[in-house]
């Protein structure tokens, strides 16, 4: 993992409050794993019906009937528990789940949400995403500000398909944290040794900037 | 929602957060699952102008057969209250206002709430009139009732055992309405005999997990109706 | 109970099959209860939330959280399982109980069976009858032939509001055994002592009577 | 349904009740809970032109991947195949017919035919192209999906144990579909680790009550795929 992604994955886990649950999305949310220690008394939940779940400790050995929804072998910690796939979206219908962390290929200013297809490239099906997306409490993107070719992600409106209308509430990237407000982004937490100028320009969708109450991170 | 931390908590404060004009889910089918504790406390703090929902009336004198006989309650969403002579008559005098349902329709009312649903589509109760004014789409040639869900501010439910985050196990015939009226209300109080420390239950075992409770609360068997029932055969 | 009633009964448990799925209506039906052995691997199933029911042997304790649907308290037997009221109906709706007995306040020639309301006079609600009467794999009606007044409950078509309509495929009387056939109730079985001439007075519906193949109970 | 006491069978006798053409609900969120033994015994006994409903195509070369490669599907409702690359690429061969829905939709879908009723109302997807052509309705001053229930003429299920009526115990999280699976399609056969008398089970622990079951057969927990994943991390 790259030193900015053990960053952002720091600063996401400050939205954590003790005693939520949580749901962490394939990629990069799923390592957040590792930055909720067992005091917080936090539950991750998994669509694939565990709540509770935990990373497995070094040398664990895997059980075979234990994954979380992106495949991964995982255990749980005290208080979970496991059930069917009609309980486990019932939780997030009902917005059970108070936060749930994922990755996005676009977001933009209206807080909407684009990360499951990518028309005649990608698309293997939404999987529980949309489910999430549009029911949970609040939802944080975590993802790269830009795409490998250097392209924004951040968008004044996304272009591929959706997978929720307004459901985003923050965006946490290697650049910045921003959030989704009645007035537009505006603009939380901005990298350190980052000028709101270049922030900007990596930027497609307007931020609102307040320079005095301005966080790094 | 209430944090999981936050959610062991006393019965009166618990059941303190419910205002007059409350509709609260019920659980129970006649005794066993009847929240007993969490009823008399209810009646003790003196919420009025009532909405329940509960498969049926209790039997007179126990669980909310006491609630009806003070007046509390305003209105009844049930399968069937044969066993209460006392809701029968309230309903007779006009007191009481009762909306009956066939008992899997009543469920699955709750369900589909609980299940973040609007309703569903039945051909249950076509040709009778249980199904009279209902309304109908057609659906691959066949009409079909639409049932809407039934959602409540609050449910009461009874386990057998909970920990402090409010995972629950059912005992025996006692789960009936409770796991679903637990996923349906905005709020839900649990009591249960015993609440322990979270892993304290076994995982396949919890019947209702944590995510879908308030508050919950401990009360203690033996200051329950649970048995003192006066039908029993 | 009375011999009628147990003769009643006696002939009514021959209508079950080792290994079948049973539900026992309020009243009479309660009582088949007593009429199927362990050994016949028969479990019987009750809407509260209970598949595998026994009757309490004598002297055993009651179980306060163990009721069947009357509100008797009951005992399970190898083989049950408790679940919840949706779970239960899902069984009902689905057609995996394969028989269920009930009680009726009529029964008619098509099959339509009235056993829940009486206008102005009894209407505490229709509880899971609809559901049983409707989706079950076989109905068998368990009743008097006549009311307490004398007045025939087997009828040309039911006036009392209905439970459900063409359900009822057998009705077991103290006076006969019918079924319900696409030409109309045909007598199985006739009571010990009584003549097709006493039946027919003490019915609305039409009789279709074999007289070479009638049986008697 | 099959009699209580004709439901223990050989695997070869249980699958050979299923005709080319069938659908089949498979359940299974990646391996855990995929019936791995009742696949293997469909591929080699040769039924084809199948209709396959389960969450995910498993991965290449283990469950139903294997039945994908070997031109056995005709189509698979599903809510996800991005860990299976040979079936991503039968799928845009124009070989396999696969229809996605959300997971909780694809969910709910079965549920609700497993409870017996033909759809249900949700707001799920609205705005979006998931719904695009979907039915609607206005209830309650909303806009409402209508989505139809999803039968199968089959359920293959796999349980951790159960008793030789049915009754079925999940593990961990190889539940998932499966118990919605045991109570949607019209004839289901689970596999488990181990069949034991009826008794056996604990009550309360039971999650998939046995009348549902058509046919329960035991299967060794080394020849099954479980745990042999391409894809460990």
């Amino acid at each position: 993992m790259s030193a900015d992604q053990q960053r952002m994955l720091a600063r996401a886990a400050r939205e954590v409050i003790p005693g939520q649950i949580v749901n962490l999305g394939i990629g990069l949310p799923t390592q957040l794993f590792h930055y909720l220690p067992d005091e917080l008394e936090v539950l991750v939940h998994s669509e694939n019906g565990v709540l509770g779940c935990r990373p497995r400790a070094a040398g664990e050995v895997p059980d075979w009937d234990m994954i979380d929804s992106g495949g991964a072998y995982i255990a749980t910690r005290p208080g979970a528990s496991v059930f069917d796939s009609a309980m486990s979206f019932a939780m997030i219908r009902r917005s059970r789940v108070d936060v749930t962390f994922m990755g996005a290929f676009e977001v933009d200013e209206l807080g909407n949400l684009a990360n499951w297809k990518i028309p005649g490239k990608f698309s293997p099906g939404i999987g529980g995403a949309m489910e999430l997306a549009q029911k949970v409490r609040r939802l944080v993107i975590l993802c790269s500000h830009n795409d490998k070719h250097g392209n924004p992600k951040i968008l004044e409106r996304c272009r591929l398909p959706l997978t929720a209308e307004r459901c985003v509430s923050r965006i946490v990237t290697d650049k910045a944290v921003m959030d989704v407000t009645p007035e537009g982004l505006t603009v939380v937490d901005i990298a350190e040794g980052l000028s709101v100028a270049e922030l900007r320009e990596a930027t497609e969708a307007e931020l609102i900037v307040d320079e005095n109450r301005l966080g790094r991170f | 929602m209430t944090l999981l931390t936050h959610r062991y908590r006393a019965i009166d404060e618990a059941v303190a957060a419910i205002p007059d004009g409350a509709s609260i889910m019920v659980g129970g089918f006649g005794s066993p699952g009847t929240p007993f504790a969490l009823i008399d406390e209810l009646l003790a703090q003196g919420q009025r102008d009532l909405t329940l929902i509960k498969n049926d009336a209790n039997e007179p004198g126990i669980g909310i057969g006491k609630l009806i006989e003070a007046g509390r309650v305003r209105r009844l969403i049930t399968s069937h209250i044969g066993l209460n002579r006392d809701a029968i008559a309230a309903m007779n005098r006009g007191e009481l206002e009762v909306t009956l349902f066939p008992q899997g329709i009543l469920a699955e009312k709750i369900r589909s709430a609980g299940a973040g649903h609007h309703g569903f589509l039945t051909d249950i109760g076509q040709g009778t009139e249980i199904a009279a004014g209902r309304r109908e789409i057609e659906l691959d040639g066949q009409r079909w009732g639409i049932e809407p869900a039934l959602y409540a501010d609050f449910a009461l439910v009874h386990a057998e055992r909970a920990d402090r985050y409010g995972n629950l196990v059912y005992r025996a015939t006692a789960s009936n309405f409770n796991p679903l009226m637990a996923m349906a209300a905005d709020t839900v109080i649990a009591q249960a005999y015993r609440v322990d420390e979270p892993g304290s239950l076994d995982l396949e075992a919890i019947h209702t997990p944590c995510a879908f409770i308030s508050q919950v609360v401990e009360v203690a068997r033996e200051t329950s109706d649970q048995g003192r029932r006066a039908h029993v055969s």
